[in-house]
C-alpha cells in the first residue's frame, strides 16, 4: 500500500467538455515547428518602439541587462569558456520559445498583455539584437518565422548520464578512498557580504 | 560513561521557573482550546524560518526561499517551512474560478473544476521535490555557509492527488501521444514538457500536503507532483495539460534547466535527480554547543532513481567511511533520515555523507561531477558535502582535496 | 461512462477567471518569496479549522477542540489542526526553563535541559494520539452531527523523539521499579502512571511533530509518546517522570480515565485503544454535493495494537461488507486511510466502515460494545460509526438496528 | 527502519545529577500507601473556611455543583443505575488521589498555591461533604490519613478485554451479518442547539 499506484477506476465521467473557444484563450503555446504561432507580423523597428517602452528599463537598451535583470543578447562562441554567457542569440535552440515565452511571460508585471503584431515586433527586435536578423527592416510573422534559425540548436542532446556517468553505479569504497590527509581548498562566503555585482552565486 | 563526564548544561534559565521552584505555567490557566482555531508555532521557535538571501537575484518574484534543514529532523517537512521558488510571486487563486484545462491528442477535450478533481480516486504518497538548482551555487567551490542555503531548494511531504494516468484516461490519450505539456496559471505562466511515459508512471495531479490542501506558494490549489524529476516540472497553480506528439522545447527546459559542459554542449532533459546526502546538524547555523563527548550527526539522504539503499559518512573529508543508521520509513524517491551516533572527542572533523540508492547508484564527490560535467552546468548538483568542525564546535562550508 | 453523464459542474466563478479568459493572477505578480517566512493555508481555506463544542464543558481550559477529519486526506494530519485536549489551558513553557526531573528508583537521579533531550539519540515514528474519550458523547446514541465531533479527539504525526528506555537507560533503573509517573507542567499537573514495561517498550519522549518542534497546544516543547495507548498518558509538558514500585491512582486514572461497568465495577489501566474506524467524507460536514455515478468513500482506521489489516464498508447498515482499499503508508498504531470507490446510484445509504487489526479484532458494533459494557463506561467507545446519507447526498450521523 | 526502535548509545553522560533539594519542589505526589503526603493538618471546620473563600462559587456549598463546574460530593450508591453520579466518595477508590489532585490543580487558576494545612483541610472538608469524615471537629493529617477509606476501593479491577471482549477476535463477517433491513433507530443533534442542563453529552 505505498510505491505503486494501485488500479483505479477509469471512465468515470468526470469533468466536462472543453468548448472549443475556451481551450483557445489558454492554448498559447508555440511549438519549434511553429504549431501554436498566432496570426500576426511586425518588423524589427516596431519592435523597437515596444523594447524601449516596455523591455529596455530591465533588459538593457541592446539587452546587455540592466542592474541585476536577466541579459537577453551576447555571449556567441562564449558557452566552451570558463564564463560562458547564455543568452537568446548564444544559447537557446530555438526562435520559437522566445516569441512563446515572452508572450507568457513578459514584460514583467504585465504577462499575456501584447498583441500578436506587438509580439512578433519585439521578439524580432530581440532577435536583431542578438544578430539573428540583420535587417532592421525586417518583419517576422507567423509565415516567415521558419526560416528564423538559432546558431546553438544542435547542441543539445538528451540525458546521458546512465552512460556518461556509468562509473558512479559502483562498490562504495570504505577505507582509504582518496589519497593522503584531507585539505581545506576552499572556505563559505559570509552570507552578509553581498558581493560585488557578477562576483557571488546566483540562483538559475 | 563515554568521554569523561557530561558537559554543564546549557547556562541561563529564569531560576523561578527552574526546580524547586514552580513556574506560572504550572499554577495559572493558560489559553483554552479553539482560541487558536488553526495553530501556529511556539513564539520560541521565530527563528525557524524561510529564508531567502536577498543578492541572490533580482527580484523576491522570481527567487527562492529556503528550507531551514538545520532546524528539522525526521523526513517530513511541515507546510509552513517548505521552500518557495516561483518566477512570478505567488499566484492566489480563487478555488472556485480554477480550472483544469486537458486537451490536444485525446479523443474528449475535458476541462475540470477542484471540486471534480477531489471527486476521483487518489492516493497518499510522501516524496521529495527537489529543485535542480539546489546547492547549484556550489558548483565553483564553497560559496554560502548554511545547509539551508546550500541545500535548503528540498522538501518532502505526504501528497494526495490523482494518478495523472487517472485523469488522462477520461480524456482518452490518442496512440501518437508522446509527451505532455504542464502550464500552470502564474505570472510565469510557467510551462515544462512532460513524456508520456513518465505520466502514465507515478504523476499525481495533487492538492494536498501532509493531510490539507497545498499552500498559496506550494501551488494552491492544484499542482503536478513528477516523483524524482526535478522541481520545475512539478508545474504549480496548474491549469492545462496539452498531450501532443513532440516536446515544446519551451523557456524553462533550453534556457533553463539544460546542463552545460564544458566543450559547450548541454544536456536536456535531465529529469532524474541523483541520490544526494547532506549532514543538516552539524552544520554552519547548526554549531556543537555542547562540546565533545556523545554528538548524533543527522542528515537527509534521497534518490529519484528509487529507495535510499544506505548512508555512509566520513570524519576525514572521505578518506574513510562508516555505515550510518537510516530512520524511520524509507520511502522511494522521498527523503530518508539518518543519524550516526559518534563519541566526539573535540578534535576538527571534516564532516561528509554520502548516499547510495536502490540501483546501486552512489553520490560522488564534487571533483568527481565536476571533471564530468565542468564547472558551469549550474543543475543537478549532487555532489557530497563538506562540513569543517573546529574544536570549538563551529562548523563551516568548506571544500577539501 | 458510469451511471449516465457526469453531473453539471459546481456554479459560480467569476468568468473572467474562466477559461477563455486570463485572471489577474496570470498577469501580474503575486507576493514574492520570504514575505511568509512560516507559511499559512489560503484564505479560501479558512474554514479548515478546529472547532470545539461550547457547551460540551464548563470551561476553555479543561476543554477539546477537534481535528477537522472530514476535510483532510492521507494520514497524516497537518499541525495546525492537531486537535487539542487541556485540562489548565496552554502552557507556555519557555525552553531555556524547560527541565525533565527524572528521579526515584534509579541510580542516578537527573535532570535534563531540552538541549541535552534534543542532544540524545532519537527515531521518527508516526503514530496516532486518541483521547479514550473520542466518541464519548456517542454512547448513547447518535449525538453530534459531524465526524469532527464525533471522532475528532485524534491526530497522526510523525514524532521524533528519544526512547524513553535511553532515558531510562541514563538513570539506571533499579531492579524493584514496575511504574513510572509521568507529570505535567501545565496548570492542571497532569499525572498518570506508566507500566515498566510499556516504557522500555516504544515510548518516546518526543519533541517534534511532521519535522518541526512540537506546538503550544500539543505539548512543547517536550511531550510523553505511548503509541497505541489513550492519549491522556502522552503527558505534554512533560517535567517530571518518577520511577517507582506501584501504580500512583492518581485522579486521571481514578476518577477519569476508569471505565464503569452496568454493575457498578470499573475497568481500570485500560490503556490500549482498541481498533476502531470512522467514514471522513461522505460525512455530515462532508455531504455529496456531486449527485450520482462515481463516488469516493474516505475514511480512517487505526488499532493500538498494531498495523491495520483491512478495513470493510458496508453500504447497507452493517448486513453486507465490501473490502475497501488500503492507501498509502500501512505503519503500527498510526491512522491508516482507505477509500472504497462506488457508482453511487443515489439511493439512500447507511455507510460503516468496520477496521481489522494485526491480531485479528474486529471492529465491533456499537451494539456489541454495549452489551459488554453497558451505557456509561464513557471511554474507549471504538464502535461502528453509521452516516445516513440521502438521495439528496446530505448525511446524518445515526443508529441502525 | 520503521517499527521497533533500534538499539541506541546508551551510558551517554547526557543530563546533569538533580540535588535533593531540586527535586523536592516538584515532587509533589501522594501515592495510596501514604508515601509523598507532606507534613500537616486540618480540620473540617478550618477545610470549611477555605471551601467557602476557594471552592464553594465552582463546586457547591455542599459540593453539588455550580453552574456546569463538576460536582464533588453526592451519587453513593448510584454506580449501577441508569445515571451514575461518580464523584469523590461515590467513586474514587483512595483519599490519596483527593489530596494530591486538590494541591496540583486546585483551586482552578491557582494550582499548587494551598499550604500543606490548608490542603489537609480542605480535603477534609470535601471528605466531609461526602460523608467519608462524619465529625466536623476531626482533624486530618499526614499520621491518620491512613485511616480514611473511600467505599468504592474495591471496584476496581485491571482492563480485561482480551478476555471479556475475546468475540470481537473473530472471522470478519462479509454478508447477512444482521437480520433484515437496517432500520435507523436515532438520529443526531443539530450542534447549535445548547442541551438542557445535564440533557446533553459532555466530555470527560
Ligand atoms: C520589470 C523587469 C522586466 C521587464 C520590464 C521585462 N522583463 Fe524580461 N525578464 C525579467 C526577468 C526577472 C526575467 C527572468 C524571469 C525568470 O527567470 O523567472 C526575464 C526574462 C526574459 C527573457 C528570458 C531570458 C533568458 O535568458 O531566459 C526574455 C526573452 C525576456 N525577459 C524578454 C522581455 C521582453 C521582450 C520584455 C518587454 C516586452 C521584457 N522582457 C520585459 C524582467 C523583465
Ligand atoms: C474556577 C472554578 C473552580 C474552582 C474555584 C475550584 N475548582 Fe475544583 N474543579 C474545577 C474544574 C473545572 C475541575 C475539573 C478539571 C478537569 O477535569 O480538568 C475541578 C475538579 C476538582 C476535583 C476533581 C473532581 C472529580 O470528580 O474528578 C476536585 C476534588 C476539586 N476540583 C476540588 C476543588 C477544591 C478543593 C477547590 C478549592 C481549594 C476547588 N476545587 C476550586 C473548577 C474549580
Ligand atoms: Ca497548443
Ligand atoms: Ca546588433
Ligand atoms: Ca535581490
Ligand atoms: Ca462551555
Ligand atoms: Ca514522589
Ligand atoms: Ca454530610
Ligand atoms: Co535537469
Ligand atoms: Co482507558
Amino acid at each position: 500500500t505505498d510505491g505503486a499506484h494501485p488500479d483505479l477506476p477509469t471512465g468515470l465521467g468526470l469533468g466536462r467538455a472543453a468548448a472549443p473557444e475556451e481551450i483557445a484563450g489558454w492554448d498559447i503555446d508555440v511549438r519549434p515547428d511553429g504549431i501554436g504561432l498566432p496570426e500576426g507580423r511586425g518588423s524589427v523597428l516596431e519592435g523597437e518602439e515596444i523594447y524601449v517602452m516596455q523591455c529596455a528599463v530591465c533588459h538593457g537598451d541592446f539587452g546587455e541587462s540592466a542592474g541585476r535583470w536577466p541579459m537577453l543578447a551576447g555571449g556567441s562562441g562564449t558557452l566552451d569558456s570558463h564564463d560562458p554567457v547564455k543568452t537568446v542569440g548564444s544559447y537557446w535552440p530555438y526562435a520559437s520559445t522566445l516569441i512563446d515565452y515572452i508572450y507568457r511571460a513578459m514584460p514583467y508585471g504585465n504577462a499575456q498583455s501584447l498583441s500578436a503584431n506587438e509580439l512578433y515586433a519585439v521578439s524580432a527586435y530581440v532577435l536583431y539584437l542578438n544578430d539573428v536578423i540583420l535587417d532592421e527592416d525586417f518583419e517576422l510573422s507567423h509565415e516567415n518565422y521558419a526560416d528564423i534559425r538559432l546558431e546553438n540548436e544542435a547542441n543539445f542532446f538528451p540525458d546521458d548520464r546512465e552512460a556518461a556517468e556509468a562509473h558512479f553505479w559502483r562498490e562504495p569504497c570504505m577505507e582509504s578512498c582518496l589519497p593522503g590527509t584531507a585539505e581545506i581548498t576552499m572556505r563559505a562566503r559570509a552570507l552578509d557580504v553581498t558581493p560585488e555585482p557578477g562576483q557571488g552565486p546566483t540562483v538559475d | 560513561l563515554l568521554g569523561g563526564k557530561a558537559v554543564a548544561q546549557t547556562a541561563a534559565g529564569d531560576p523561578a521557573n527552574l526546580p524547586p521552584n514552580v513556574a506560572d505555567w504550572s499554577r495559572y490557566l493558560g489559553e483554552g482550546v479553539a482560541v487558536r482555531a488553526y495553530g501556529r508555532p511556539s513564539e520560541h521557535e521565530s527563528h525557524v524560518i524561510r529564508r531567502d538571501v536577498e543578492w541572490l537575484t533580482a527580484s523576491r518574484e522570481s527567487s527562492v526561499s529556503f528550507t531551514p534543514l538545520h532546524e528539522l529532523d525526521g523526513p517530513i517537512t511541515p507546510n509552513g517551512l517548505c521552500f518557495e521558488r516561483h518566477h512570478g510571486g505567488i499566484a492566489e487563486l480563487n478555488p472556485q474560478d480554477y480550472r483544469l484545462v486537458l486537451h490536444g491528442l485525446v479523443d474528449r477535450e475535458l476541462v475540470f473544476t477542484l471540486d471534480d478533481i477531489k471527486r476521483m480516486p487518489r492516493v497518499n504518497r510522501a516524496h521529495f521535490a527537489e529543485c535542480a538548482a539546489n546547492s547549484g551555487m556550489e558548483w565553483r567551490g564553497a560559496q554560502l555557509n548554511g545547509c539551508q542555503f546550500t541545500h535548503g531548494m528540498i522538501h518532502c511531504v505526504m501528497y494526495t492527488g490523482v494518478p495523472l494516468r487517472v485523469l488522462l484516461a477520461e480524456a482518452g490519450v490518442k496512440p501518437t501521444a508522446k509527451w505532455l505539456l504542464l502550464e500552470g496559471a502564474d505570472a510565469s505562466g510557467m510551462t515544462r514538457s512532460l513524456p508520456m511515459e513518465k505520466a502514465l508512471d507515478d504523476c499525481l495531479v495533487a492538492y494536498r500536503m501532509n493531510g490539507e490542501m497545498l499552500r498559496p506558494e506550494n501551488g494552491y490549489p492544484v499542482r503536478m507532483v513528477v516523483p524524482g524529476w526535478e522541481a520545475n516540472m512539478w508545474v504549480k497553480w496548474l491549469r492545462r495539460i496539452e498531450v501532443g506528439d513532440e516536446p515544446w522545447y519551451h523557456r524553462e527546459e533550453t534556457s533553463k534547466y539544460t546542463d552545460l559542459l564544458e566543450n559547450g554542449t548541454a544536456r536536456k532533459f535531465t529529469f532524474v535527480m541523483d541520490a544526494k546526502s547532506v549532514i543538516t546538524s552539524p552544520s554552519p547555523q547548526a554549531p556543537i554547543n555542547h562540546g565533545r563527548g556523545f554528538t548524533v550527526i543527522s542528515g537527509l539522504a534521497w534518490s529519484g532513481r528509487g529507495a535510499i539503499s544506505g548512508v555512509d559518512v566520513s570524519l576525514d573529508g572521505g578518506r574513510n567511511w562508516r555505515p550510518a543508521r537510516l530512520d524511520g520509513p524509507v520511502w522511494g524517491k522521498a527523503l530518508t533520515r539518518f543519524y550516526y551516533e559518534l563519541d566526539w572527542d573535540g578534535s576538527p572533523l571534516l564532516l561528509q555523507s554520502r548516499a547510495r540508492d536502490e540501483t546501486g547508484y552512489v553520490q560522488p564527490t564534487k571533483n568527481e561531477l565536476r571533471a564530468v560535467r565542468g564547472l558551469n552546468s549550474i543543475y543537478h548538483n549532487n555532489g557530497i558535502q563538506t562540513w569543517h568542525v573546529t574544536a570549538a564546535g563551529e562548523v563551516e562550508n568548506v571544500e577539501v582535496s
